[in-house]
């Protein structure tokens, strides 16, 4: 048992810091993800392709990095002490992993090329409008009629489908048997006719998320996934990989600094808010939380690059990192104080908007409303705990 | 010791839940915050007529003599509503300040434009560097001649891109965070040097930065004795609290009945969720939560009238339950709503951000939990 | 609505305040409930019997006091600001009320001027090792055999057994239908042969509850209450009123005031452990809970006395009563810091006993580990939960 | 970075694991609370034949080289057992700073004596003024020659009760909270002017108040550096945290083991109370508690040997998570077990009284979060 860092471990983050200093966009730097374009998201994921470096939890053989468990550790860590874009995860988190274990060979080999490359956008249509934590529910029925399923239904929650050039779906192929039976997983072209993404305006007056209707949309039977009515599997086996990336440690470390700064430079009487035994008290509570979260992460990684995949146990992951990020972003709009009243989300700025107050409390609320969701979607946090009851504790 | 209601309260109850019932759902009163403006000087047209604006003053001045208990009555039904028209800032802050503590010539000359509901009112008194202390005033009022000229900035001061007249505090003598040396000065919003930045607020209100640049007032814009404004202030954000606790025991109302209800109807794994036991639970907790609130909203109400020790520690006390209550009830009536519950098409969310709002308003719960601490 | 007493009211208090201070046994000033004998219990008990104020709850025609809702208020708030010893619930606040609403003439004639006078100390048979929280699951079997019941089983939990002359007791008389039904609610005389009491010692080191062994104990046919497989009504009934004394707010009151006190002695770094910032945010949100809880409460019983019995609301006073006085306790202990560690429990102090630390952390912990019984007797909190889910939000 | 365990460690653990499973079964444990002593001899003479005593000292010395995270796992299965024996006393607070800074001729006449299992040691550093402040030292250490008179109370000396020596911290010079002017001297217990009021604690441990009243010791007394004492001594409270998390962590993975155990065999309502999700949820509360802490612990064993900054808030931070969840895990344990957790019959009651002693020992939450914010 050692903390310290080899020497080739150092090497690397060194390699790491220099090439993020050197090649990121700097029109990118700072920049909030409600303000991105298509192109903007895409931009740094187009420069990693170029690297090599797009799919870092992908095996070597089809385009990922080889990297050791320190190192990526590493690489996020880097990533977000600058504060890169986080990957889309649709394709290299959500999607790659499926094809690879799930594929036949002529999916591999057109899904994965575009995935790196950034070309192809993905998006995930699980959740339905009764279908959400009971995700079996499903009922987006895919009928065989030749060559092609015809697609019928609504999908729902689909994050930035605005996007999408593609969606992978999860679609009732038969309603016979429990409901996790008939399930299955389909690739579907968003250009096909018969598709309506319509969005969804959030409480934090933003746009991410959308509806998807799909009404007699044909798509090849060639785009299905491992065996038609056993698409389940495939499901979990996802939303496992969904849990494992959720905890967000490095990405809210950096975000703990800043919400530093911030109550350093707010008064309070006099004084920085920083020096309110109540406040730091409630900083040191919160750093203390994801230093434990950190070392669960490590503990989960270690197990799993013995060979022992992720766990029920990493749905720890997803719930403590969902409950700091909702406590970092709860705790940045009090420190703002006042300005956390102004309200001017990005879809309704004209040119000439005009910030309001000090620049650490612009989207201070809106980021607050926001992660609202992080403990209700990837399977609500309640879900998550009912899988540790039932598959860690027994019960 | 007595907790019921009299006769009149109960009238006045079913009078301002009847009128928010037939005018004021939820999408008209998305349609007014959308609107330009963002306020419907129709509804408060109707405010006027129904008395509501007349409700605290003394009849002598044209009112109905009402107390804390008729505001918060009416507070509470405003917030089942959301509504965002002015009753907060004109009424129960600026009318309030005046009712109290104007002379009466004072009174005689603004006092019925609110009543009638000819003009808004907007209490400026927080400023960039101020946070939670009203005593923190850096905007300076220096006499010249009979009156004053006042020089500074106000932040975030609801209302005023709605009002014609600010009550603005500012700083006659003394330092920074003196407690002495505060005036409440009656501005004209129109008067030269006054400018406005004005922007939507979370909560779906509206509200300025205002600057101050030699604006010149007279001896009559003053409110009571010059160097006790603090005093003032305070009471009037003490009575703003007890207001606020009833609107957000008005929101935390809707809220759960929202949620008990999509619980009972939502169903998942071929069951409605409200059978699950965790949010059986957790709606126990947030109908706790409602009670407790409810209690400590009656309580700060009936303790404004007491004496200044009293008064500060039940507001303190009331702002703490209500701000750990909402925030409680906003976050979990979202959680247990799902996906729906972070849309912008229920009203579930807007109840959610008024309340996050209000947790801040007059400040939030470490400021009052250490004011309670010295109270 | 109104908060301030009337000039009546103020005139009670007075009355109430000189009669506790002229009349409150000196010996049992400050005296902790676990170094109290029988007697002891009972000396205050029937100082107020001669008063005529040992039963301010009953109704005047069974001798209790006929106050109001404020006169009862005042006189919690004046006994627990003296710190008298509780007066024990079992005859006056359980079984009374009991009797004078379903008991009859007979009983009503021997049950009530033996609790009025505390010549008669009664403890309550409700639990069983199997029906806890599930207390319909009782299995204690009573039989008929001419005029008397022939019971059998064992009882647990049972409190001050030990000192206790009768028992009520409920009993199953009938195994048909739901466990609900065939109930029966009987009064023993704890001198009848074939009762056994052994004392359980629980975790703070004390002797105050036991299991009670009923072996052949033979009960008169006419010390049934109500209807025989009827008890299930009384016992709920007595339930109902348990709650609502249990929010405790009064003495609770004290508690805080005392604990104000510890930490105005207790030295942090040379300052009073009040003075320090997180050490007071917590006595004053225990305080703001306490003042919530107190106005529920005051609600509550504004609502009564216009003849709305004790609803299902009522569980809330015990829920956030219990809660708040396990902080109290929790934050008492943390108050005395390295001096909660001693541990010389009543039991096992001999004559020479020295005491350790300064006298006010005496009990400190002891208090604590007594108090976590608070949320799991008198129905636990979660079953006080599951009440109101079910019978107020109707789910 | 690395988390796994080297084989030897794995073998230590089952080494320790099955002595207690063996010969420390709660019963055993009872008995052994009970007797006169408090202590078993006979335990601890075994600790010393399997090596236990020797394991952080140096070879050299005759100890078998470990460092924290040997200690670690050994606290963490004398955890499980809830074992009273002074192992963190003696061997790792005394032994601790005996290894890391006596002198070598100190180290001979004393080292062998503990290895050996002849000698228990405690650690007379808390008085009753100080509360959880190491610096805050009345008792004085007036020169004397070559040596040093000693007069003060100390508080709470965990273990004094079963010691023959101690070490105890007193003031050289400086003022009542200085961090310089201490010094760390070696106590004969039996010493003329050292006296003891012996009591049992609530974790079922003893401890004493030890009184020094011109108690002289010689100048090979004096461990370290004449005013340099509270360095070593925080240094040895951080070893002293390590230790305990570990051994907290034992309890909490009993209580956790227990409680499912309990909730899957108990039924009320015709089932198992563990099918309620109310109670399945607070068991991943406990779960999610446990693993936390387990975390935290890893993560402070290893940084003990960083530097003094990184030690510091390591230890803060390793305290704080293993007094909330201590805390948490306790009480749920016993209210999931209901009335059979409130016994003294049951093991659950005394873990929970263990972690509650742990929570306050070296240190409650609210202090190391004042010294996490503050390293």
């Amino acid at each position: 048992m050692d903390i310290d860092f080899a020497p080739e471990d150092q090497a690397f983050r060194n390699e790491v810091r220099s090439f993020i200093e050197e090649n990121y966009p700097q029109h990118l730097v700072g920049v909030d993800r409600g303000e991105l374009s298509k192109e903007d998201f895409l931009a740094w994921h187009k420069i990693l392709a170029k690297k090599g470096w797009a799919a870092p939890s992908w095996p070597e053989e089809f385009g990922g990095t080889g990297w050791t468990v320190t190192q990526k550790y590493i690489w996020n860590e880097e990533s977000a002490a600058f504060g890169t874009i986080p990957p889309l995860p649709f394709g290299i988190a959500m999607l790659g992993p499926v094809i690879y274990s799930f594929g036949n060979q002529e999916q591999k080999d057109w899904v994965l090329p575009g995935i790196l490359s950034g070309d192809t956008w993905w998006c995930q249509g699980y959740s339905e409008p009764g279908a959400g934590s009971d995700l079996a529910g499903l009922k987006t029925k895919a009928e065989l009629d030749g060559d092609e399923y015809v697609v019928n239904g609504h999908k729902i929650w689909t994050t930035l489908a605005q996007h999408a050039d593609w969606m992978f779906c999860l679609v009732r192929t038969s309603s016979e048997g429990k409901p996790q039976q008939g399930i299955s997983f389909l690739l579907i072209d968003m250009n096909t006719p018969g598709i309506e993404v319509k969005p969804i305006i959030t409480i934090d007056g933003g746009h991410e998320v959308n509806e998807v209707f799909l009404t007699d949309v044909r798509v090849p039977a060639k785009n299905l996934v491992g065996e038609q009515d056993k698409g389940w599997t495939i499901a979990k086996f996802l939303l496992g990989n969904e849990r494992s990336g959720i905890a967000g440690v490095a990405r809210s470390k950096k975000a703990i600094d800043r919400l530093r700064d911030i109550a350093r430079g707010e008064m309070e009487d006099g004084a920085p808010l920083l020096d309110s035994a109540d406040f730091a008290r409630k900083i040191s509570e919160l750093e203390i939380d994801l230093t434990a979260l950190e070392y669960t992460e490590l503990r989960t990684l270690a197990s799993e690059s013995k060979g022992q995949g992720p766990g029920p146990e990493s749905s720890i992951l997803k719930i403590k990192g969902t409950e700091i990020q909702q406590r970092i972003t709860e705790l940045t709009m009090e420190a703002v104080g006042n300005y956390a009243s102004p309200w001017v989300p990005q879809l309704d700025r004209g040119d000439n908007y005009l910030s309001i107050g000090p620049d650490h409390a612009e989207g201070a609320s809106q980021s607050y409303f926001n992660n609202r969701k992080t403990s209700i979607y990837g399977g609500s946090n309640e879900i998550q705990r009912n899988i540790i009851a039932k598959m860690v504790l027994g019960l | 010791m007595d907790f019921s209601f009299t006769e009149e309260q109960t009238l006045l109850r079913n009078m301002v839940q009847s009128f928010v019932q037939d005018n004021y759902d939820f999408d008209s009163r998305m349609k007014i915050v959308r609107s330009e403006e963002g306020m419907s000087r129709e509804i408060w047209g109707h405010f006027a007529e129904l008395g509501l604006l007349a409700a605290p003053f003394s009849e002598e001045m044209g009112g109905l003599d009402g107390g804390p208990i008729e505001t918060m009555v009416i507070m509470e039904e405003l917030g089942r509503g959301l509504v965002v028209e002015p009753y907060l800032p004109t009424i129960v802050l600026c009318g309030g300040i005046l009712s109290r503590h104007a002379s009466d010539a004072q009174k005689e000359t603004h006092l019925p434009g609110i009543i009638a509901g000819e003009d808004v009112w907007a209490l400026a008194y927080a400023e960039p560097q101020s946070r939670f202390n009203p005593a923190d005033v850096l905007t300076s009022a220096k006499a010249d001649g009979e009156g004053y000229v006042l020089n500074g900035t106000k932040a975030v001061v609801a209302a005023a891109p709605w009002a014609s007249k600010l009550i603005v505090s500012a700083r006659i003598s003394g330092d920074q965070r003196d407690s002495d040396g505060l005036g409440l000065f009656i501005v004209d919003k129109s008067a030269s040097g006054v400018a406005t930045q004005d922007y939507p607020t979370v909560d779906g209100n509206r509200a300025s930065e205002v600057t101050l640049e030699n604006v010149s007032v007279g001896a009559d814009a003053l409110i009571g004795a010059a160097g006790n404004g603090l005093a003032l202030l305070e009471e009037a954000l003490d009575y703003g609290i007890g207001a606020v606790c009833a609107e957000a025991i008005g929101h935390m109302k809707c809220l759960n009945d929202a949620t008990v209800e999509y619980c009972k109807t939502r169903k998942q794994f071929g069951v409605p969720i409200g059978s699950f036991q965790v949010l059986q639970h957790r709606m126990v907790d947030m109908f706790m939560e409602y009670e407790q609130s409810v209690s400590m909203t009656y309580m700060v109400n009936m303790k404004l009238t007491e004496s200044e020790a009293e008064r500060k520690k039940a507001a303190a006390g009331a702002k703490v339950q209500i701000g750990k209550s909402g925030r409680f009830v906003g976050q979990e009536a979202v959680q247990l709503h799902g996906g729906m519950g972070m849309t912008e098409e229920l009203n579930v969310g807007h109840y959610f951000k008024r309340l996050t709002v209000i947790d801040t308003q007059f400040g939030n719960v470490d400021h009052h939990l250490k004011r309670f601490a010295a109270a």
